[in-house]
Formats: structure tokens, C-alpha cells, sequence
């Protein structure tokens, strides 16, 4: 017992929220999706939620396997269905804190829908997309966030669309909170995965994350370190700017920071008051005299 | 159960209704659905009861999001549904799929019309039923019930709901749009006259808890999120710690015992009546709208001294295998009136393993059966026994 | 599973007390080398041997450098080191 | 109640808009609810949940109802040219028509001979009252008052609790005047 | 023959464009999608396109039905699939002009991650939303661009969702044009539609339309002309706005006008000049000296 | 046809890569898809390959977008396929739907995974082979194939888009990851000797055209977009113009229609390969990748001494119901070697109508049958039959 | 398909040519009224009579006042209504 | 070309990454396209298409190959540890073992006895030859020199033709690397 005791001193101070049994992850050296994993424990730690009250989502996909490893009630769900669980989960529950940690594929290729309404409803959930660019599961294809210019399994000779701006997405369609960060920057993803989690509402952080291995490697951008480091001189921290700056373009750096943190009726907030509004909607059968 | 859930009395009202009146009535306090005719009713039912009753109504997205929800309702504690018709349908057997392998109780509503594609949407017709045993990939084992009147909406949603949070899976209604969209008197019985089943929980420590491991009863034990087992749930083959585990072993563990879950419980699950079985000579299986001009048809024919019985399939899933190939030893052929170019026939006739002739009667769609198709399809295969009969 | 510490250095008495102490379990490591680049005072350096898996860990080469940030700790993705402040 | 075992079958339509289905639905409710026979009501309409031909196919009886579908109806009421159309043909020897004057025009070469024929301008009547979408009400108590499928007691219990909230005094005096006419019709020997 | 010439002198002059046998077409008395479509065939009168070059797809919807009604090469697909039906179609034969005509709901609520991602890739189609704000073919449910407040079946007690900005959605994800009209305003509508056809690339005109019977029945909004009259009273023209200002909300006019028109190499161009992309990529190995 | 289409030779590649060269030589200018193991092989050959021969690829944004970009390139006079596994399968059903009813040609590659759900996504079963059959709502008949080698795939996907483009309806290609992800010699003939069929356009004036009459074959003539024809084409029922028509009597003659468009030319869509069925006492009856261990096992037994044949079943859908009919009047036994709990051999135990025994050798998935264990599978079936071999 | 056509009022020598002249398929009107209430010169009135559907169609009141706009041929939802410029 | 009638089962295991596979390619490639005979390759790996272990059976035969799976193997390459302990069980009575001496601890204990066992630092040549990436290259030449599997030119070939554009003269020095510590490795009677 005593030396029992020992050891669990020496446990790595987040294991109490990991499923141990599953380590080691399947994710390769120094994918960023590890680092997001590890600011999101920090965070849960500190934030001092009973963790029976916490739930986490994922879809499909390298990232989709965190709710795998984190010890907590955790659901895989299908590719690109997180968020509809999610909300699903939230409204039968309200008291759980409940979280989304999903790919860019998942959630705005195949899912993209779902982010859309969800956020427009305000359900009161919040969403860690791990951006790395590309399809890391199924080996390197193109995603809906691939750069342009940039080459996959399935655009060999560069790709051609242009990447989607998150941000100004998330802010279009009604998201009450919208970051980016890189997954090194794991003190400010940490505070910003906080912040987004006690905020009331749906709320959005985008991890950059390098995917050594399915995209940096055909774009020549070298090792996890190396890329992790390409990142970071490409990129800007620019708190508040209007997310239609935020567009991921060649010969730009790249806009990180917090851009939205707004107020609104969450979707369960909306039921209960719903009495309010009675007769308030547009058009206004009286002219309104507004612009 | 406040009473405002549970209508007691007499209602003129249609099967759509009275589906969401069962759903309320058993405790259903989750909805999230899609509009599709002829299933809106449904969902439109449940907009204007379920608030009142402290329940969450969410018009979703899509068929895929609604049923996306429903699961994540389920594991959020709650009795959840959603309804559809074909083309909602479709696009739900992926993650129908996931409420199997997950085992999420959860009622799936199929007020089935004409199709394929988009079809007839107002019209009626019998043509998923074999897409609800089928239409999710891979292979697993499904329970789906189907009621043929407004009464039976009532009561067959209750049951669903009840063999959903026995056995801890998706249970499919499927009904079609005449059971839907007619209007009959439904009657709601007392609120404590109602037979309600709530989903087992665990009750042990959660350091030694397993949770896919079963007794024999192949069922599974499971929390809900924030019960304080911080369970994993996933689509992916798992072990008994519902954890993954990729190879040929655990899955042939885990999707033998969701198959045994099903085919060992059977008993419990088939449900029929039947009708003038002993010694009759020919049999109509049948199940749905069909079973109204079937029975019509039946009570003429006996009428006119042809020794007809009839077997309503109220479960269509699992199928009651044992059943037809005990009757196919003593009667001479089965008649099945299906709105649909054979479905059930097709077990009906695998089942009767030659010992007696599978006749079916099609309806394309568009609407069911007459009385007189349905006597007219008796009497050609009394012409088709012809001489053969020899049987008892 | 392989862990390493660091700490009391032999000349110990001598220096002042490192303000923490740097774990590694070694097997985790996949060698992605994060922690050694951003330790903001290069305490940590790749070892040049290889662990049950074939990868590089770090090793504590400036134990008395470390300032107990955690930063290490932080951003590891394989949960393969951490760091106790002293008390 | 009926004691004797009755099997009744009516055809009820209209355009979508005209409350086709709402007058099934509260002719079945009187007669299930209000009287306790049985009754089954079919509703059949074009694309979707949208407008267009519409009818409500309604089965009384006394008995079990097996089959909802009407195969021989006793009662045809007719809201629109179209309905009328389609419909009249298959109204049985002896069977009853209803229309409404001002929308149907009764083509005598395609209706049977041997029918009764009532006609009531229930539409102008609603519009008169002010409330167009009040003439079925005053054409099924029309029809009731001179069929009697249903009594006067059970239809107005039917009407009250079927109508929107705030309208039932209206509707209940839409009732009572289409029920009138027909009282006055049979009573002036048709 | 003399005869039927007098006739044909005589036909409507859209007839030409609609298919007679199926008229009259099923759309309520007054519903906007009729004069959406009128607008629509003055425009493909005007263009002087061989019609045998245009293609139209439809979802499904009350204004699914327009495929069906348009004398051309015309596709009633699935609901909310027309847009990936119309991408196939025009890669496939890119001679075509191929427009999309359907509603809010199969666009934007089942649909509204295939425009996403169309509008990103720049595919060259024209999309025409009939906003009626709500499901009418389904007898008017809520849908993502109803009104906050307004009744619905679904909705009994009021809308407590915001409808989705479609502007703001459509400039997000990179359309190159982008307006919004009034059903009655037929002309600008025209002038739009033509604007759109002739666009290079993801083009996106939004129709406001009343639908009395589903959706104003129960708002009490009164007949269709009386909601013809209130969307006009409650509605500005304020062409080129920043999309953030297009959201309709109680109190406000609802901003109409022409938002976008950019230029941007679409889906197929890129395709063709994919080799001048090679090594132009976020992020740069030589960092960017950019803001 | 371009020299780079066809790449003639010998190659050692994989199952899929197979597939893609297979659809560019037969013609396909037009891939829509979505990565997903273990298809994704498909999808990169043909972004790979695709360009240079002047074909467009798109990688779409789901597998709903891209079964219905698919079907828009058909219409838009491309020969245009899709390659997805289980859970894109699933979310192509509605669409697959749309296609058959509009009578689209096209072809969609289904390479099986471990099921239901996530599942095993990189091993192999035959879970979705009922799926194929009936995974979309509303009835009708479909046209699957089943390659069991590489080989197979690069053939099987010329004669799928050679019946695509003769019936004009989907083509399922019911592959499986053992055989999309195997390598092996694909030997490619010179372009001149692939047998191209391209459908057939209509040539009478615009006005008089009515898109779906059809002849005796029950195929409809119908022009691209673009040809001058104005189709209209939706997912409605329709009559021969192609118009909706939104009743029970155009339901039936449309539907009927497409159902005897398969039935009736069945012949002519079967395709099977037997082994000494002559005299075979017990037939293996087989498809996919359970083809190869059921060779071997049947070669072993043979030498054993044991009398026993093998039905390939190249064609899988429509079933070959009258061969398995005829087979069961002479043979014990039909031993059906699956990797789910039963499917195909549900068929057989149908058609056998108790004539023969039908016995399934289940395999969860993960991997495919050892030999051995068709061997024993057969063993076993001789012990059942014991004494009662009486037949012949 | 009934059309009426107005033209050539009785008084039409006496008075200016009408710039264009408006066709009505009446059948085909819906009674939305759109016509009557966004044509610009008030041409148009609802009539009394009832169409083959139950509708209430126009009918051109002021043949003289149209100014040939097309507004309300544009406008009509049914395709109902157009109008023929004088040549 | 082999005249007798020839059938060899073989596994290459190792991490993912390591180009496990690729090796299995390029030993089929030269069996089928080179030589001839026929050949199977069979890859497994982990989720989806991503890292961890990982293995490619291939089987080459004069004959047809019904069964592609590898039942009985007479050759194991193993690059991992892994590797070495899950497939080393398997190995024939007879059958040749071959490790990557840097990255293999043979443990006696689970080895079977009646097997002939070839070690070769093959990451470690790659790495000297800086191309970490090779050393998949330096060890399949160095199994085919002890085991004639192929020959030496259809190798060679396979080899060129097989590895990205670019690459193929430091992988056919790679190639040749191993490819005579082999032949070494006989010529010093092991
Ligand atoms: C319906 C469906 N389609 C496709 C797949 C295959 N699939 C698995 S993960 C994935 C993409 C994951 O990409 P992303 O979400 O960006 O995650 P990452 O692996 O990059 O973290 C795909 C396409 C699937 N599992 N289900
Ligand atoms: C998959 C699927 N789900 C639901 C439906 C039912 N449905 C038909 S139209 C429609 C909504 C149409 O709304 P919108 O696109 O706004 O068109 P509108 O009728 O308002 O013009 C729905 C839900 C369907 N046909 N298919
Ligand atoms: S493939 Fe990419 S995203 Fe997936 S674990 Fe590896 S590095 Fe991370
Ligand atoms: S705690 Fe900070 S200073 Fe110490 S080793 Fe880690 S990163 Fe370096
Ligand atoms: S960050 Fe972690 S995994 Fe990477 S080298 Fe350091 S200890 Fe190893
Ligand atoms: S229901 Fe609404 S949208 Fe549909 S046709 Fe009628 S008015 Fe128009
Ligand atoms: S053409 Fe213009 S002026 Fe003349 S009636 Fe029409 S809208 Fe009025
Ligand atoms: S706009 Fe058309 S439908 Fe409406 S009233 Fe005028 S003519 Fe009739
Ligand atoms: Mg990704
Ligand atoms: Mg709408």
C-alpha cells in the first residue's frame, strides 16, 4: 500500500484524466493534437468542475479519438455527428458541461451543417476543433481547411479551393465566443479553453495543429518540431479584429486571438422565456423607423 | 409522470398523434425531428404537448442531425424519439447503426410512404420494411413493430418505448401512412394502467464496473452521462470496458452477443394475433394498414366457407421464424397482401421451407389493399393448390 | 513503465535548491523534441538513446536551470513529463 | 344510439383551405366521442401538406370498422367543381348529394339518376356571417340536420371543442344556421 | 394552322419557358415563388442564352416545384441536395448554365453545408433561395431563416432561434455575388438574377417571398398582397452593405440590395491553372512580413 | 479513348487501384467521393489519375454530396462513379434512391469493413450485402457485383459500368477491404479489346419524345442535359413524360416498369462461375473475398474425397434465384461461407424451398475464412446430413 | 382556356391609341390581386365574377390609362396576365 | 524462372512509417512483373489508415494463389520488437528469421530452435547513409540475398521502379547495400 501510494505521487499529474489503460495514444510524435489534449486538461483541472459533470464528443477522425483517452462520460460518435450528439446530450441534461473535440473534417467538411445550426440555436455546448489542415485519419486528403496551393492524397497537383475562414463562419452564424490558437501555444489555449467552456452559449476554438505526417510531410514542412515552429513564425496574434481577417492565405501570417465574445439567449434560455416573445418579430405589422 | 402526459380518455385523433400521445404517455421527454409527410404530425404533436409536460422539443436540422440528438438525449437520461418517413429514413441508418453498437435506447417512428426516391409523399405505402432490417451496414439485429391503427400507434409507441429500454436499443415503429393520417377513436387509459419500463442502471462501484458485460440475458447494464461512471461510448468494435479493440475476436464477442441480445430474447419480443389458425387452410400474414381489408377479406371468404385464418405480425423484426415454419407444416399456403413488390413474403417463403405455398398479393403504393384484392389473391391460390392439396 | 527523476543533484548542499523537480517516463516518449526546444531555459536535451519503442526521450541536461514553469509538462502531447515544483 | 347495426359511408370534398378535413374530423368525433359508435376518417390531399383537391372519406358504423376506406358512399358533399367531378359517380342508388350552389355546378348528364340532390350556398352564407372559412361548418350541419348521421347535440359538442379557441361562438352560429336550412328544407317537403 | 399561329400570337409570352401542360402550377394564391419565377423567365428571355444550354435543379420544396414547371433541361432531386447535384452536373458539362432554384429550408437547413462548401470552391452555379421563411410544403414549420418570435407548427409558442444571416453565410464562405430582393420587386429581382447567371463562379441570389399559407396564416400577417405590402413597408435598399448588416431582426428594416460582387478564379479555372499554384501556400518557409 | 486511360500491362497493385484503372479504361471521366478506409485507394488513384486523361475529380464535402454530385455528371453525359465503405454507403442510400428512379447510370464502389457503425474501419466483412439490396426506402431491384480479387476489380468495374450504362440505373460494386486492399498481378488488355457499352441516345424530334416509354427491354432512351429533349427528371412517381404523377395507378406502371426492367432481363445481368457441379453433392455457394479460402477448402475436400462444388456468384443482386431452385433438386446441401451472420445465404435457404439443407458458415468479421474453416463448415453439413441423404 | 382581351374600346377613334393592350387568362388567375395593386396606373380592378377555380380575376377598368409597363405581366404569380405593346 | 512448382509465405512486420509495406510491393512487384510467378500482398495495420503496427503477408507461387493469407510462414522479417514477439511463434520448423539488429532483441526464450536467424543493422546503414527512410530497402535486399526469393536483377528493378521519382539511384545503393552484406554474410558461412 505504501508503495502504492509512492507511486501515485509520481503519476503524471494529468493521468487523473486520462484512461490510463489506453495510453500510449495512437497519435504520432508531436502531433498537436497531444498538446490540445494536454491544454484541455490543465484547463478541467483548474476549472474545478466535478468531472461527473463534464462530457466530451468527438466524430471521427485522428482528433475524434480524444474523447478515447480522456476519463470522463465520453462519446465517439459518427463522422461528422458530433455536435448534433452533443446538443442532443446537452438539452436532456442541462446540468453537464459538455464539450465537442473534433477534427476540421469532421466538423466542417462532413459536418459542417451541424456547426451551422448549432451555433445559429445557441445550444449551449462548447467546440475544440484541432484545424490540421487535412484528413489525418484516413492518410493526407484534402479538407475543407487544406491551404490552398497545398498538396494531398487527393490533390496531388495542389489544391485549388480556398480554405474555409472558422472564425468567420462561426461569427456569421451566431457564435457567442470564436478563438484561434496554435496547439503549442498551450498557456493561451488553456485560458481561452476556459474561457470558452464557462461561457453561457455556443462557443468555438480553433487549435492550429500540425499533422506531421499525412500533410506536412508531401508539403515538405518537415518534422512535428519543425512545423510547430513554421506555424509560429507565420502567425499573429490579433485579439478582437473583425473575422473577416482571419482568412488563412499564402504570403499572409495568420490572424490568431479571440475575435468574438458576445451575449445572447442560449437555445434553453430562449424555451424558458419564450412568453416574452409574443407578437415580437419582423416584419413589424407597425413600420419600424430604424436605417 | 405529471398528468398533463398522459391524456386519459376518449380522443378522435389520427395514428401521428397518437404515436406522440403513446410517446408522452410512457415518459418520452426527448424529441428531435425533421417535418416529412406523412410523419409531421408526429413532431408537430410533440411541439405543442412535450414543453408542458417538461420535456425538450427541437426541430433539427436534418433526419441525420434529429437522430444524431435522439441518441445524445438518450444518453443524456431521457426517453427520446424522432419520426420520419422514407427519404428521413434513409439518411438515419448510419447512425441508427451507432444506437445499435452503442445499445442507446431510443424509438424511431417510419410513417412509411410511397417511395422509392421521393415517390408518393402523401400516399401510402409498405416498401421499408425490409430496409428496417437491412438498410445500416454491417450486420446486427433489429426489433420494429408495426401497428395498423390509431389505437395501435398508441399502444404500440408505448411498447416501443418499453422494448427499447429493455433490451436497450433503437426500436423502430414502422407505420404507414394510412395507420397515420386516419383518424379513429383512441382510447387513453389512466396514467397508472400504463406499463412503463425504465432502463436498468448500475449500481456497483464504478472502479470495477463493466460496462458490456452481460448476464444471460445479453443486456447490458449501462449509466447515464454525469451517473458518475465516466463510461466511454463508441461506434468502433469494443471490448467489455466499451473500449476499442480492433480485430477479429472482439468483435466476433461483442456482435455475437448483440445478435444473441436479439434471436435468444425472441420470445419476449414477437408479438401476434391470430385468427381462425386451427385448421385453416390458407393464412394471411399480414401486418400494418394491410390487416384492416385483410381481416375484412377474411371474414367474407370464411363466410362464402373457405377456411381462411389470419396472422397479424404486431413485431415485424425479429421475424416469427418458428412460428411460420410450424404452420407451414399444417396449412397449405400463406397469403401476405403487402403494399410493396414482397418483403415479408420473403421470410414467409424462406421459412415455409417449401412445406406450404408463399403467395403474395402486391400493391405498388399509393394505397392499400382492398378487401376484394385481398379475396381475390385467397382465391387464386386456391386455384394454384389445385389439385396438390393433399396436406393434414 | 520507465520513469526518471531528477533531483539532488551530488553537489546539492552547494547550489541553491532547484526550484522543481522534472519527471520523464520515458516510454511514453515518441522524441518529438517540443519540450526541449520551447523550455524557455534549455534545461532539457534529446538523449541519444532509445526507449522501448525506438525513440529518442530528453534527459534533464541543466537540472539547476529549471524554473518549474511546467511549460514542458504543458505542451508534451504524450503526457511523458511533467514537472513538481518544490514544495 | 343506434341499436340496429348501421355501416354509413360519406365522402366529404373541397379545396385545401376550405376546413374539407375539419368537417370529417368533427363528424367523426361526434360520432365516436359524442355518441360512441365508431368512426374512421381518411383524408386525402395533393402534394405534401398543401392545397389543392382534397376529401375526407368518413365511416360510421356500429360496429368494428376493418376497412376506413369508403367503397360505397351513402353521402357525397361536394365544396368544389372538381370534387363533384370525380366523386359523383360513385354515390350509390339512393345515396345523398350535397353541394354548395354557388360552387358546383350540377352537370346532369354525369349524375346518376337516382339520387336525392340538396344544395345549400354555405360559402355565401359564410361570407355573409363575415367568416368565409366557416361554410363547411354550415354545410356539414346542413348535411347532419337532413341525414342525421349524427344528432344535433353531438355535432354542436363536436363543433365547440374542434374550432380554434375564441371562435366557437361564431362557429356554433354558423351550425345552427346551416342546420336551420336543412330543418327548413325537409320541412318544405325538399 | 392559320388558327393555332393566332393562338400562339396569343400565348403568354413566359409560356415559352414553363411547361403549359402542367400548369396551373400548384403554388398558393399570391405566393411569391410565382413571381420568383416570372422574374426568372423574363431574365432567361432577356439573356438570349440558347435554352438548350441552361439547366435547372431543384430541391424539394413548395419551390422545388420550379424545376418541374421550366421548359429545360430541369432536375427535382432530393431535398437539400440540388447544389452537389448541380456541381456534378456542371463539371461534367461545363457548357452549361446551370442555376439552382429552391427554398430556405432545402438550402439552408438540410442543405446548408453542401452551399458552404460549393460557395468556397467557387463552383460556377447560380443560386436562387426562395426565403419564404419557412417549410411551406410541409405545412409551415420552423425553418433556419424563420423570424425570431414568429408561430409556426413547430414553434407554437414562437420562434426562439435567430434566422441565419444568408448574406453574411454566403460572403463567408466565398460567393462572388451576392443579393437579396423582394419577391414583388420584379425587376431588380430580374436585373439580379441576370447579374448572377452571367457571374463567373458561386453566385447567390436570395428571394424574399411571402407564403400566406403556411407561414402568415399563423403570424396573422393577413393575405398574400397584404404581406406583399409589409415586406415592402419593412424592407430598404441599401446596396453594398456589409453583410453584417443584412441580419432581419424585430425593429429593423430588412436591408435588400446587391452585397457582393467579387472576382475570384472558379472551381474549373483553378483546375486548368492548378500548375501555376506549385509552393504557394500558407505557411511561407521564408516567413511573410505581412500585418 | 486516350492511351493513358488504359493503362495496358502488367501491374501489381492493390484492389482499388484496380477499380480505378478498371473505371478509367471503360470510360468514367467523372469521380465525386470522400476518403474513407478502405476505399480511399479509389479516390487518390482517381485524383491521381483523373486529370490526365481529362476526367474531373472532386473530392466532395460528404458521401451524400458526392452519390448526388454523381448523379448530376451522369445526367451531364459523363460515365461518373463513387467509391465509399459502410457508413458513406449508409449516407448514400437516399440518393441511391434518386438515381434508380430517375434511371441515372453510374457505378458505386462499396468496399466492406467490419460493421455496424465505426466498426472495424481497416479489416474486412460482407456485413452490407443485404444493405445493397435493400438499404434505400421504397422497393425496387438493384444490379450488385462481387469481386473476389484485384484482378476482379479492374474487370468487374468495366462490366459495372457497361450494365450501368445498358439497364441506366446505379451499379453496385460490393467489394470488400480483403480485396481492395490486397495486391496481386492486374494484367490491363489493350484498350481496342475492353468491351465499351455507352448508352443509347435518343434520336427523334424533341416534341414527340417521351422520355420513359419504354420497349419490351423495359430501358428507357433518355438524353443528357444539354441534348435539346428539355427532360424533366425528378424523384417523384412519373409517367412517361416525366412528369409527376401523384397517383396509385402511375406508381404501378412506373414502378412495375422498373422493377421488370431487372427481373425481366435477369439473364442477361447474371453472371456466375461454377466448379464441379456436376454431380456435387454439396455445393459452397460463395462471393467476394470468401471465394479464395472456399477454392482452396473445395480443392482439399476434393482430394479427400469428399463430392463437392462451388457457385461463384459473380452478380450477387438480382439473385440467381432459378439456378439455386434447380441446384437444390439435385444437390444435399448448399454451404454458404459469409463474413456476417447470414445473408446471402438466407437467399439460398429462400430458393432451396427445403430441398436442399442451406448451411452458413458465420464469420463476425475482422478477416475472411480460413480454408479450414470451410472445410470444417462442410464437414459439419455432411455429419447434419447424416442418414438423411436420400436424394438422386 | 378562356382569354379575354381588351382592346379597341367603342370610343377608340376618338381617343389616343392605348399604348399597349392586356390579355387576362382568366382560368389561370388566382384572385391574388398583385396586378391590380402594384400596377402603376391603377389600369386594373378585382371583378366580381368568379373564375372555373372559385377565383376572383381582374379585368382591365382603365384601358386607357396602361402605360405598356409589363409590371403586372412580370408580377403575376400565375402567368395570368401580359400585355402587347402597340406595335 | 522457377520450374518446380514453388510456394513461399512470408511476413515483413514493423511500425508504420518504417515502409513496411512498400518492402512487400516491391517483393511482389519483382515476383509478378518480374519474374513471373504470382505473388499476394496483404497489408494490416492499425486505425484506419494511420501509424502503429503494422505487417505485409506476401505469398509467392508458380501456381495459382487461391488463399492470400500467409498460414504458415517460411520467412519473418521483423523491424520492431512488436513484431518480432507476436509473429515469431509463427515461424516454420526450418524458416529463416530476419531482425533489424538495432531495433530487435531476440528473446531465446519465445524463439523457436529449429530456425536459421539473419540480423542485419539495417537503420543503422540507413541513417549512416542518411536517408533514415531506406532502411526498408537495405533489409528486403538483404532477405532476398540469403533467400533468393527473387532474383537479384528483378529486384533491382521492382526496386527502380517503385520508389519515388527521383529517389532511385540512392535507393538501388541502399539496395546494393544490403544486398551484399547478405551475400557477406553467406560467403562468411554466417
Ligand atoms: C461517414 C464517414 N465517412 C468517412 C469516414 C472516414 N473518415 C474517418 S476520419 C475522416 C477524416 C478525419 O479528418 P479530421 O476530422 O480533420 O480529423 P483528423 O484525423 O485530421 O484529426 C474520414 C474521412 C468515416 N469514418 N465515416
Ligand atoms: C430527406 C427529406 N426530409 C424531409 C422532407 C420533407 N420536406 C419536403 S419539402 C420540405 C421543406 C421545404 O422547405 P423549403 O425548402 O423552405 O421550401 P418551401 O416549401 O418553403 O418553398 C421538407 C422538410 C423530404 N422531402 N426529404
Ligand atoms: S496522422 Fe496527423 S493528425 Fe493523425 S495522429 Fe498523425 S500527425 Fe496527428
Ligand atoms: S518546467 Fe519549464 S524550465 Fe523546467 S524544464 Fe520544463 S519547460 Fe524547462
Ligand atoms: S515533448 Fe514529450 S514526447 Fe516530445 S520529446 Fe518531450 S517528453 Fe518526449
Ligand atoms: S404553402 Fe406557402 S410557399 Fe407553398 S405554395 Fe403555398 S404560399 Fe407558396
Ligand atoms: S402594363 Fe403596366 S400600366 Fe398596364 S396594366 Fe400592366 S402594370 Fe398597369
Ligand atoms: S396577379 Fe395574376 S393571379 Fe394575381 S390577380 Fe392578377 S392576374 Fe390573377
Ligand atoms: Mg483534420
Ligand atoms: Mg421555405
Amino acid at each position: 500500500m505504501k508503495q502504492k501510494a509512492k507511486v501515485e505521487t509520481h503519476r503524471h499529474p494529468k493521468d487523473e484524466l486520462l484512461r490510463e489503460a489506453r495510453m500510449p495514444h495512437i497519435w504520432c510524435p508531436g502531433c498537436g493534437i497531444g498538446s490540445a489534449v494536454s491544454a484541455a486538461i490543465t484547463t478541467l483541472k483548474k476549472m474545478g468542475t466535478d468531472y461527473d459533470r463534464l462530457a466530451i464528443v468527438s466524430g471521427i477522425g485522428c482528433t475524434g479519438r480524444v474523447a478515447g483517452y480522456l476519463n470522463l462520460d465520453s462519446f465517439h460518435t459518427t463522422h461528422g455527428r458530433a455536435i448534433p450528439f452533443a446538443t442532443g446530450l446537452k438539452l436532456a441534461k442541462p446540468e453537464l458541461n459538455v464539450f465537442v473535440f473534433s477534427g476540421d473534417g469532421d466538423l466542417f467538411s462532413i459536418g459542417g451543417n451541424h456547426f451551422m445550426h448549432a451555433a445559429r440555436r445557441n445550444i449551449d455546448i462548447t467546440i475544440f476543433c484541432v484545424n490540421n489542415m487535412n484528413y489525418g485519419m484516413t492518410g493526407g486528403q484534402v479538407s475543407a481547411n487544406t491551404p490552398t496551393g497545398a498538396i494531398t492524397t487527393t490533390t496531388p497537383n495542389g489544391n485549388t479551393e480556398i480554405p474555409l475562414n472558422l472564425p468567420s463562419v462561426a461569427a456569421a452564424c451566431g457564435a457567442v465566443y470564436v478563438a484561434r490558437w496554435l496547439s503549442v501555444d498551450v498557456r493561451r489555449l488553456a485560458q481561452s479553453f476556459h474561457e470558452a467552456l464557462i461561457k453561457p452559449g455556443f462557443s468555438f476554438v480553433e487549435v492550429i495543429a500540425p499533422c506531421p505526417t499525412a500533410f506536412g510531410r508531401r508539403n515538405r514542412l518537415g518534422s512535428a518540431l519543425e512545423m510547430t515552429k513554421l506555424y509560429n513564425k507565420n502567425s499573429v496574434i490579433r485579439n478582437g479584429v473583425h473575422p473577416d481577417e482571419t482568412v488563412i492565405e499564402e504570403g499572409k501570417k495568420m490572424v490568431l486571438g479571440k475575435f468574438v465574445d458576445i451575449q445572447r439567449p442560449t437555445f434553453l434560455e430562449g424555451l424558458s422565456t419564450v412568453s416574452q416573445l409574443k407578437g415580437t418579430m419582423w416584419p413589424q405589422k407597425k413600420v419600424a423607423s430604424n436605417s | 409522470m405529471t398528468s398533463e402526459a398522459v391524456l386519459t380518455g376518449e380522443h378522435f385523433i389520427n395514428g401521428d398523434e397518437a404515436c406522440a400521445e403513446g410517446a408522452l404517455a410512457v415518459g418520452c421527454r426527448f424529441f428531435g425531428g425533421y417535418p416529412i409527410t406523412p410523419a409531421t404530425e408526429v413532431a408537430e404533436t410533440m411541439a405543442r404537448r412535450l414543453p408542458a409536460v417538461g420535456g425538450i422539443f427541437i426541430q433539427m436540422e436534418d433526419e441525420i442531425a434529429s437522430i444524431a440528438a435522439v441518441l445524445g438525449a438518450a444518453w443524456g437520461g431521457a426517453k427520446a424519439m424522432t419520426s420520419t418517413s422514407g427519404p428521413g429514413f434513409s439518411l438515419m441508418m448510419e447512425n441508427i447503426g451507432l444506437g445499435l453498437v452503442t445499445e442507446t435506447p431510443c424509438v424511431i417512428v417510419n410513417v412509411q410512404r410511397g417511395g422509392p426516391s421521393t415517390g408518393l409523399p402523401t400516399l401510402c405505402s409498405q416498401g421499408d420494411m425490409m430496409q428496417a432490417r437491412w438498410g445500416s451496414h454491417g450486420h446486427y439485429e433489429i426489433i420494429a413493430i408495426s401497428p395498423s391503427s390509431p389505437q395501435e400507434m398508441f399502444n404500440f409507441t408505448i411498447r416501443a418505448f418499453n422494448l427499447a429500454e429493455t433490451f436497450r436499443m433503437p426500436v423502430l415503429v414502422m407505420a404507414d401512412e394510412v395507420v397515420g393520417h386516419t383518424l379513429e377513436r383512441v382510447t387513453i387509459p389512466p396514467a397508472e394502467e400504463i406499463v412503463v419500463v425504465n432502463r436498468k442502471k448500475p449500481t456497483g462501484s464504478p472502479e470495477t464496473y463493466l460496462p458490456y458485460k452481460t448476464d444471460s440475458s445479453f443486456i447490458p447494464v449501462l449509466p447515464d452521462a454525469g451517473d458518475g461512471y465516466k463510461i466511454h461510448v463508441t461506434g468502433l468494435t469494443h471490448d467489455e470496458r466499451g473500449y476499442p479493440g480492433m480485430d477479429a475476436k472482439t468483435q466476433e464477442t461483442m456482435m455475437t452477443r448483440l445478435i444473441q441480445k436479439v434471436r435468444k430474447n425472441r420470445d419476449q419480443i414477437l408479438d401476434y394475433e391470430d385468427y381462425f389458425l386451427d385448421g385453416a387452410e390458407i393464412v394471411i400474414v399480414t401486418y400494418g394498414s394491410s390487416v384492416r381489408p385483410a381481416l375484412r377479406a377474411m371474414r367474407g371468404l370464411r363466410e362464402d366457407g373457405i377456411n381462411v385464418g389470419l396472422l397479424k405480425l404486431n413485431t415485424v423484426w425479429p421475424f416469427a421464424e418458428d412460428l411460420i415454419r410450424k404452420l407451414a407444416k399444417k396449412v397449405e399456403a400463406f397469403v401476405v397482401p403487402e403494399v410493396n413488390f414482397g418483403q415479408i413474403s420473403l421470410e414467409v417463403e424462406r421459412c415455409s421451407s417449401g412445406q406450404a405455398l408463399t403467395h403474395l398479393i402486391s400493391h405498388a403504393g399509393g394505397g392499400i389493399h382492398t378487401p376484394q384484392q385481398v379475396v381475390e389473391g385467397v382465391k387464386e391460390t386456391l386455384r394454384m393448390l389445385g389439385s396438390k392439396r393433399t396436406k393434414k | 513503465m520507465s520513469m526518471k527523476m531528477w533531483r539532488k543533484p551530488l553537489d546539492w548542499e552547494e547550489k541553491l535548491a532547484p526550484p522543481a523537480i522534472i519527471y520523464i517516463i520515458e516510454n511514453r516518449c515518441k522524441g518529438c523534441g517540443l519540450c526541449v526546444e520551447f523550455c524557455p531555459r534549455n534545461v532539457l536535451k534529446m538523449s541519444d538513446e532509445f526507449n522501448r519503442k525506438g525513440y529518442h526521450p530528453p534527459f534533464v541536461a541543466e537540472p539547476m536551470d529549471c524554473v518549474g514553469c511546467h511549460f514542458c509538462e504543458e505542451v508534451c502531447p504524450e503526457f511523458a513529463i511533467f514537472c513538481e515544483n518544490s514544495a | 344510439m343506434a341499436t340496429k347495426s348501421e355501416y354509413k359511408e360519406i365522402i366529404i370534398t373541397g379545396f385545401g383551405g376550405q376546413g374539407i378535413i375539419l368537417s370529417g374530423n368533427i363528424l367523426g368525433k361526434a360520432a365516436t366521442i359524442f355518441e360512441k359508435k365508431n368512426a374512421t376518417l381518411i383524408q386525402s390531399y395533393g402534394p405534401e401538406a398543401r392545397g389543392g383537391a382534397c376529401a375526407a372519406q368518413v365511416v360510421i358504423a356500429t360496429d368494428t370498422i376493418e376497412y376506413p376506406y369508403v367503397e360505397d358512399p351513402q353521402v357525397l358533399v361536394c365544396m368544389s367543381q372538381e370534387g363533384f367531378d370525380i366523386n359523383v359517380p360513385k354515390l350509390i342508388k339512393g345515396g345523398d348529394l350535397f353541394t354548395d350552389s354557388r360552387l358546383v355546378k350540377i352537370d346532369p348528364k354525369s349524375t346518376p339518376k337516382d339520387i336525392k340532390i340538396y344544395s345549400i350556398p354555405a360559402t355565401a352564407f359564410a361570407e355573409e356571417m363575415g367568416v368565409k372559412m366557416m361554410a363547411n361548418i354550415i354545410m356539414l350541419s346542413f348535411v347532419i340536420a337532413i341525414t342525421q348521421l349524427v344528432s344535433r347535440d353531438a355535432l354542436k359538442k363536436a363543433v365547440a371543442s374542434s374550432v380554434p379557441k375564441g371562435t366557437e361562438e361564431k362557429n356554433l352560429s354558423g351550425m345552427e344556421k346551416g342546420y336551420q336550412y336543412g330543418l327548413d328544407m325537409i320541412a318544405s317537403g325538399k
